[in-house]
């Protein structure tokens, strides 16, 4: 199970890339169910080892205990409406586009499962590649530029990230890259060392979480994408900077965690107020979308660096549920596209009047955004929140002010699309577009509603990170048990 | 000592004046100069073998070889480069400066020379029999080696030189202007139209360009010796006669589909293109003008 | 006897004149002449070094004489082909001018 | 014979090079195809390569190696790691060069000779156990390249490219015989093991000359590698040869030099001064910096191709400064990934271009990805691994390669590895964008080979394979020894 919800998006992938368009199209939402279902049974899976880089240190090792084993459903649940509505939506050169989807998902997985650092990186940057070609191959107008800002931004960090990886296993001693081997020398290091290669880290990441001021390709990668919102939802799961955190800096470095954790705290927080803040400014659709996206990554952000386990564990759940919400959202923005053929959401208005059902969907999914209780985001959101708060309660409240903001925006913008004045009559939902949306709903529902078993999961791996960071005698840090 | 002294005076010598003749044969012969002291210095090392080796091989072989490419190509002394007029002085100051350190250094690191019976004992003379016995024990595989690279080098030679020439290339290619461009329609009317003699009705010109355009057109319809181009026979230019061309700018604006054509009609088999008589053309027209 | 350091010295000045000649003289066949020079230089140096080395035995010293016989031959078949490019080329050139070779930009 | 070991097995896989160079020389007489030359060549390549495994797995079987002439020939681990660099290159530009010659008029027999004695002189190269061997091999295989990279006659920009390699090349074997000849004034001896030895040796007092020395080889050895500054040839010379040439040397000429260098760095190089390192660094840092934003500023992507090649020589240079640990190692990996990629990208350009190697401009590839998707992909997957993006072989060769500066403490260069490595994503990455991300007019020239279609397969399959499953090569590579670390010296 562990290797197949790698093997089997990226083997039908490169089939994909070589059939035609109705072939691949069957070829690729075969492939997501098949994938959802492994992932499905992801939690107690065998892990697996091999050598990758013999003499090297590098291990071809996976493991699904942990954050893994609640984000690879969800992103597998994501992927299967974003595969069907990519090949009913995109008409051009959609063989490729698909085997580039599946190919991301692959990617994804890999980040989510692998236990060596190299291996985590190989998969951290192999994954970049498609959703560059994504964007600037069925981008719009400025893709280019965008594309361009994105890639960039992402190498570059990732390089940086790339100097601390081979860094660490000489500097420490381990014997191997495996996280196992690494976690057991790592704590030894100079916090000076460790901070150094903190930041190296830590760059790399930011920029895929994004944190302000590294966010800068977020919003054009959104606005330049193509329309139907597909990569964007691809672009969504690949938001793995938090992750990347939460797995390996965190508990790699811990010290340098403890001691410059507080400046990242404070990044994240201003970046969840900040984005929140231009959100309910935004006309434009999608940088709208992008906006409240990263205002929910701030929101993670918090909940990471307020290293304690119910920040930790709020965090990840957090992590997954945006998947659904925001994934959703763009979904949607796709749909109203086609309808109107314009983002500029003060040309909408009204338009529960004519698409009731459509209207109702919307805002179900924009409450599940904007964290209403009883919905996916808000056991994330409460948490992540709720874990600053017992270290560094200011910049929790600061973080929080970003939550009342989400309910200002998110109602401007229902009112904007919905409601008010008709300006034009749209077509109500189609049936195959509800079905784009029912598996997300399901998903929403269920994370909202029983958050307790993903919350199992990660705690396992959180918990070590915990005990890890406890270990530091720096600055001693209160540990509230979460949850 | 002043031996060393004076053999040094004159290969110092010989040296600048390698790299500062004009005549490449000039300098060519100062290095031979320079080759045959170092063979004298040889000797004063301990090293006849060598010596006898370095005149034969170096003085004799080689330098003959130098000798024969310049007479060959005619080369002329070359004009130093006006743009680069500030690295002269620069590279002999760095040059004196890195000498003189050298030099210094060596001086300041001197070991004692070992004496004349040690010397005498492990080179004795340093004659053929002692350097085979080197060459052929502990050098055998740089030996074998220098069959190699000489058969490298001969293969390589070879290959290069045994080619036809080609084109013209050159100075002079640079500076023909366009002088022939006005023949351009007419040699291709000529070629299109066939063995008549192709007619030119003066286009309308500025007045004053009137006088400079008959006697260009004078220029090209005179008949010119086509034979000077390498390549063409009295037959060829029989032929070439036959299809109305007749002046070196006519050759000069051939475009390529013209040589195609023309190649096809008078069976040349690729002969314009191969041996270039565009720019062969091209340069005696310029000349012609001049 | 002259001492080694007296040789080594004449011998680099006889290299720098040559990487001078190198630098400053704009004709291949010039160029090519100054590069003989430095070789000849090397070799000087070699004979040099083999009479100094003749306290550590026969074999030391003797290797030094042996290189400059490989170092000749070296220099015969750079000769060989270095001409062997220059005739290719200038058969249809007027000119030795490296600078003329040289618009391919750098 | 002469009291001295002569062990054939040991230079097998370079005989046989000379072997079919010397048929192909006689057969060449007789006015035989080109092509026919062609398959002569990569059969005698891939009989090396047979004589080569058998190297190979008998050493890491019995974990000793052979050598020849005294220690003069070794047949150790790194040597036979490089044999396979050098034969990789030969047989892609044999591949390049199967239909490219005769499309493009240069179909004269002594290529395919000269191609197999320049690998054999290079085989030399890797193989030298004392400086007048490597010399001798540098001489052969750079006589073959000089020649070579002037084939295309009666084109400016070809003999240029000769006759500048030629004279800057011939200048700097003078150094580096200058350099070799002050190292036996200093030492009294030609082989790397005595040479060590003495430096290490207690009262060694002829530490000018030994410096000045090392000083010297390692000049002309950085002209062929192209350090900067004495890269200036390489982007001429890249652009003016023929492509096949190009793809040659690019791959076969930088191996051969580098596996020099690295064996002097891990046998004497570091007993001179540490001076000598410190100007070691300043070239690798040169290099790093100059030939990335080098390839930055250029518009033809063969040029860039050059530039990038001299980016590469840095941060192969980085695994020179780890030579006595991992750094030969990482150098073996990365050099055969680089001959796959680097000859790949050549072979996809050799399709590209016209008969006189023009129209090699980023706007002529625009929309590739849709007139000829294979291509394009093909190329693609060259370009980003030589950019090092992960799952190609690239990227492992450049994390071995930083891993071992790192290991050696270099960490700063390794840094600066990697921040040039930024840049060079750029200038890799902007073909890709003109291929799949823009349309135009201009229509690709529709040159079928199927040979360089067979080059460019196996180039793709060996840039994938060894970027998926490393651990195959590299095992190989990480058993065997180098016959000096086994001395101990």
């Amino acid at each position: 199970m562990t290797l197949a919800v790698i093997l089997i998006p990226f083997l039908v992938a490169l089939l994909v890339i070589f059939s035609p368009r109705g072939m691949a199209y069957a070829l690729a939402l075969l492939s997501t169910f098949a994938t959802f279902i492994c992932s499905l049974f992801l939690a107690g899976s065998s892990p697996l080892s091999r050598q990758w880089i013999p003499g090297f240190g590098s291990y071809f090792e996976l493991s699904s205990v942990g954050a893994a084993s609640v984000l690879i459903p969800v992103a597998a649940l994501v992927m299967i409406p974003t595969v069907y509505y990519a090949g009913y939506k995109v008409v051009e050169r959609t063989s490729g586009l698909l085997a580039l989807l599946l190919a991301m998902q692959a990617g994804l997985n890999g980040i989510f499962l692998a236990k060596d650092l190299l291996l985590f990186y190989v998969f951290w940057e192999a994954t970049l590649i498609p959703s560059v070609l994504m964007l600037g191959i069925w981008g719009r107008e400025e893709r280019r530029q965008a594309a361009l800002k994105y890639l960039i931004y992402a190498v570059a960090g990732s390089f940086l990230m790339l100097i601390s990886i081979l860094a660490i296993k000489p500097l420490s001693g381990a014997v191997s890259y495996r996280i196992t081997d690494l976690m057991a020398t790592t704590p030894n290091l100079a916090t000076a060392t460790q901070i150094w290669l903190f930041i190296g880290m830590a760059i790399g990441m930011a920029v895929k979480l994004p944190l302000w001021p590294l966010h800068g390709w977020l919003i054009d990668f959104n606005e330049q994408n193509h329309v139907s919102g597909v990569a964007d939802v691809a672009g969504t799961l690949y938001k793995v900077g938090g992750f990347g955190f939460f797995a390996w800096a965190l508990p790699l470095l811990p010290a340098a965690a403890q001691s410059i954790g507080l400046l990242f705290l404070i990044l994240s927080a201003i970046t969840a107020l900040y984005a929140a803040l231009i959100a309910t400014t935004q006309t434009h659709l999608k940088r709208f979308l992008a906006y409240t996206s990263l205002a929910h990554m701030g929101i993670v952000g918090v909940g990471v660096f307020g290293l304690n386990i119910a920040g930790l564990n709020g965090a990840v759940f957090l992590l997954a549920a945006q998947m659904l919400s925001t994934g959703g959202l763009f979904l949607i923005s796709g749909m109203l596209y086609e309808r109107k053929g314009d983002f500029d959401m003060t040309a909408y208005g009204g338009l529960s009047k004519s698409a009731p059902a459509l209207a109702a969907l919307s805002l179900f999914i924009l409450f599940t955004s904007i964290g209403v209780p009883g919905l996916a985001n808000f056991p994330g959101e409460f948490m992540s929140l709720m874990g600053a708060f017992q270290t560094y309660p200011w910049v929790a409240a600061l973080a929080t002010l970003s939550v009342i903001a989400a309910g200002v925006y998110g109602v401007n913008a229902y009112q904007r699309l919905f409601q008010g004045e008709q300006k034009e009559a749209i077509r109500e939902i189609r049936s195959a577009e509800f079905l784009v949306l029912v598996p997300l709903l399901a998903g929403i529902l269920w994370l909202g509603l029983f958050p307790s078993q993903s919350f199992e999961h990660i705690d396992e791996q959180s918990s070590l990170l915990t005990q890890q960071l406890e270990q530091v005698d720096a600055t001693p840090v209160k540990l509230a048990g979460g949850n | 000592m002043l031996g060393f002294l004076l053999l040094s005076a004159v290969m110092i010598v010989g040296a600048v004046g390698v790299i500062s003749l004009k005549q490449p044969v000039h300098a060519a012969l100062s290095l031979v100069g320079t080759l045959l002291t170092l063979a004298v210095t040889y000797v004063t090392l301990e090293a006849h073998f060598l010596a006898a080796v370095q005149v034969i091989v170096y003085a004799g072989a080689i330098m003959v070889l130098f000798l024969f490419v310049i007479m060959l190509l005619n080369i002329q002394g070359g004009q130093q480069a006006s743009d680069m007029k500030w690295l002269r002085p620069a590279a002999y100051g760095v040059a004196v400066l890195a000498a003189a350190g050298i030099a210094i250094t060596a001086f300041r690191n001197a070991a004692p020379l070992p004496d004349a019976a040690t010397i005498n004992a492990a080179l004795q003379g340093g004659g053929a029999e002692q350097v085979a016995d080197a060459l052929f024990s502990e050098f055998v595989l740089p030996f074998q080696l220098v069959g190699i690279l000489l058969l490298t080098g001969i293969i390589g030679a070879t290959s290069l030189v045994q080619r036809k020439a080609m084109t013209i290339y050159g100075e002079a290619q640079k500076k023909v202007v366009a002088a022939a461009k006005p023949a351009k329609a007419k040699a291709s009317v000529a070629v299109l139209e066939g063995p008549e003699p192709a007619h030119i009705a003066p286009a309308p010109a500025e007045p004053q360009a009137q006088e400079d355009i008959e006697q260009e057109l004078k220029d090209i319809l005179e008949p010119d010796d086509l034979k000077l181009i390498k390549g063409i026979g009295p037959i060829l230019e029989g032929l070439l006669h036959e299809h109305g061309i007749t002046t070196f700018e006519q050759i000069a604006a051939l475009t390529p589909e013209e040589i195609e054509e023309l190649d096809e009609k008078l069976d040349f088999r690729g002969r314009i293109e191969r041996e270039d008589w565009v720019s062969q053309a091209k340069l005696l027209a310029e000349g012609k003008k001049q | 006897m002259v001492p080694t350091e007296y040789y080594i010295a004449l011998s680099s000045i006889i290299f720098v004149i040559g990487a001078v000649g190198v630098l400053t003289r704009r004709s291949a066949i010039m160029v090519f002449l100054s590069v003989e020079l430095m070789l000849n230089a090397a070799n000087l140096a070699l004979v040099a070094f083999a009479r100094q080395w003749s306290v550590a035995g026969a074999a030391t010293a003797l290797n030094g004489q042996a290189a400059v016989f490989i170092i000749l031959a070296i220099a015969a078949a750079e000769v060989a082909v270095g001409l062997g490019i220059l005739v290719a080329i200038f058969r249809y050139r007027s000119s030795t001018d490296i600078d003329a070779l040289s618009e391919v930009r750098l | 014979m002469f009291g001295i070991d002569v062990n054939a097995a040991a230079f097998a896989p370079a005989l046989v090079l000379l072997i079919v160079a010397a048929m192909a020389t006689l057969w060449s007489l007789f006015e035989a195809d080109g092509r026919f030359m062609a398959m002569l060549a990569l059969i005698g390549v891939v009989m090396s390569g047979l004589f080569n495994v058998q190297l190979l797995l008998e050493g890491n079987a019995s974990g000793t190696y052979l050598s020849s002439f005294g220690l003069k020939y070794l047949a150790d681990a790194p040597a036979i790691g490089f044999n396979f660099v050098i034969l990789i290159g030969t047989a892609l530009a044999v591949l390049i060069a199967y239909d490219y010659l005769g499309r493009t008029d240069l179909d004269h027999p002594e290529y395919y000779p000269l191609i197999l004695l320049s690998s054999c002189g290079a085989m030399v190269m890797a193989a030298a156990g004392d400086l007048i061997t490597l010399i001798l091999g540098l001489e052969i295989m750079s006589l073959a390249v000089y020649v070579l990279s002037a084939w295309r006659q009666n084109a400016r920009e070809s003999e240029e490219a000769g006759m500048k390699y030629f004279l800057l090349g011939a200048f700097a074997s003078a150094f580096l015989i200058y350099g070799i000849a002050l190292m036996y004034g200093a030492t009294g001896s030609f082989s790397y093991g005595s040479i060590a030895a003495a430096l290490q040796a207690d009262g060694f007092s002829n530490v000018f000359y030994a410096s000045l020395g090392g000083m010297m080889i390692l000049a002309g050895l950085g002209f062929k590698v192209a350090f900067a500054p004495f890269h200036q040839w390489a982007p001429d010379v890249y652009t003016g040869a023929p492509t096949s040439v190009t793809a040659f040397m690019s791959v076969v000429v930088k191996a051969a030099a580098f596996a020099a260098l690295l064996r002097i760095a891990s046998s004497f190089f570091t007993e001179l001064p540490p001076v000598l390192n410190q100007v070691l660094v300043v070239l690798i840092v040169l290099t790093l910096v100059i030939g990335n934003l080098g390839a930055l500023l250029q518009q033809g992507l063969k040029r860039m191709l050059a530039y990038s090649a001299v980016a590469h020589a840095g941060y192969l240079g980085l695994a020179v400064l780890a030579a006595g640990t991992t750094g030969t190692k990482a150098a073996v990996w990365y050099l055969t990934a680089y001959a796959l990629m680097n000859a790949g990208a050549f072979a996809v350009l050799s399709l590209m271009t016209d008969r006189n190697d023009h129209g090699d401009a980023l706007e002529r590839f625009a929309g590739l990805g849709r007139t000829r998707p294979g291509l394009a992909a093909a190329l693609s997957i060259f370009l980003l691994s030589l950019a090092g993006i992960p799952l190609l072989a690239g990227f492992v060769g450049k994390i071995l390669v930083f891993q071992a500066a790192i290991s050696a403490g270099y960490v700063g260069l390794a840094v600066l590895g990697i921040l040039t490595s930024i840049v060079a994503v750029v200038y890799y990455i902007r073909p890709i964008a003109y291929m799949y991300f823009r349309d135009s007019e201009y229509k690709a020239p529709e040159i079928k080979s199927r040979a360089t279609s067979i080059a460019i397969g196996l180039a793709v399959i060996g840039t994938i394979g060894l970027g998926i499953f490393p651990g195959w090569w590299y095992g190989l590579i990480n058993a065997g020894k180098s016959i000096m670390a086994m001395a101990g010296l």
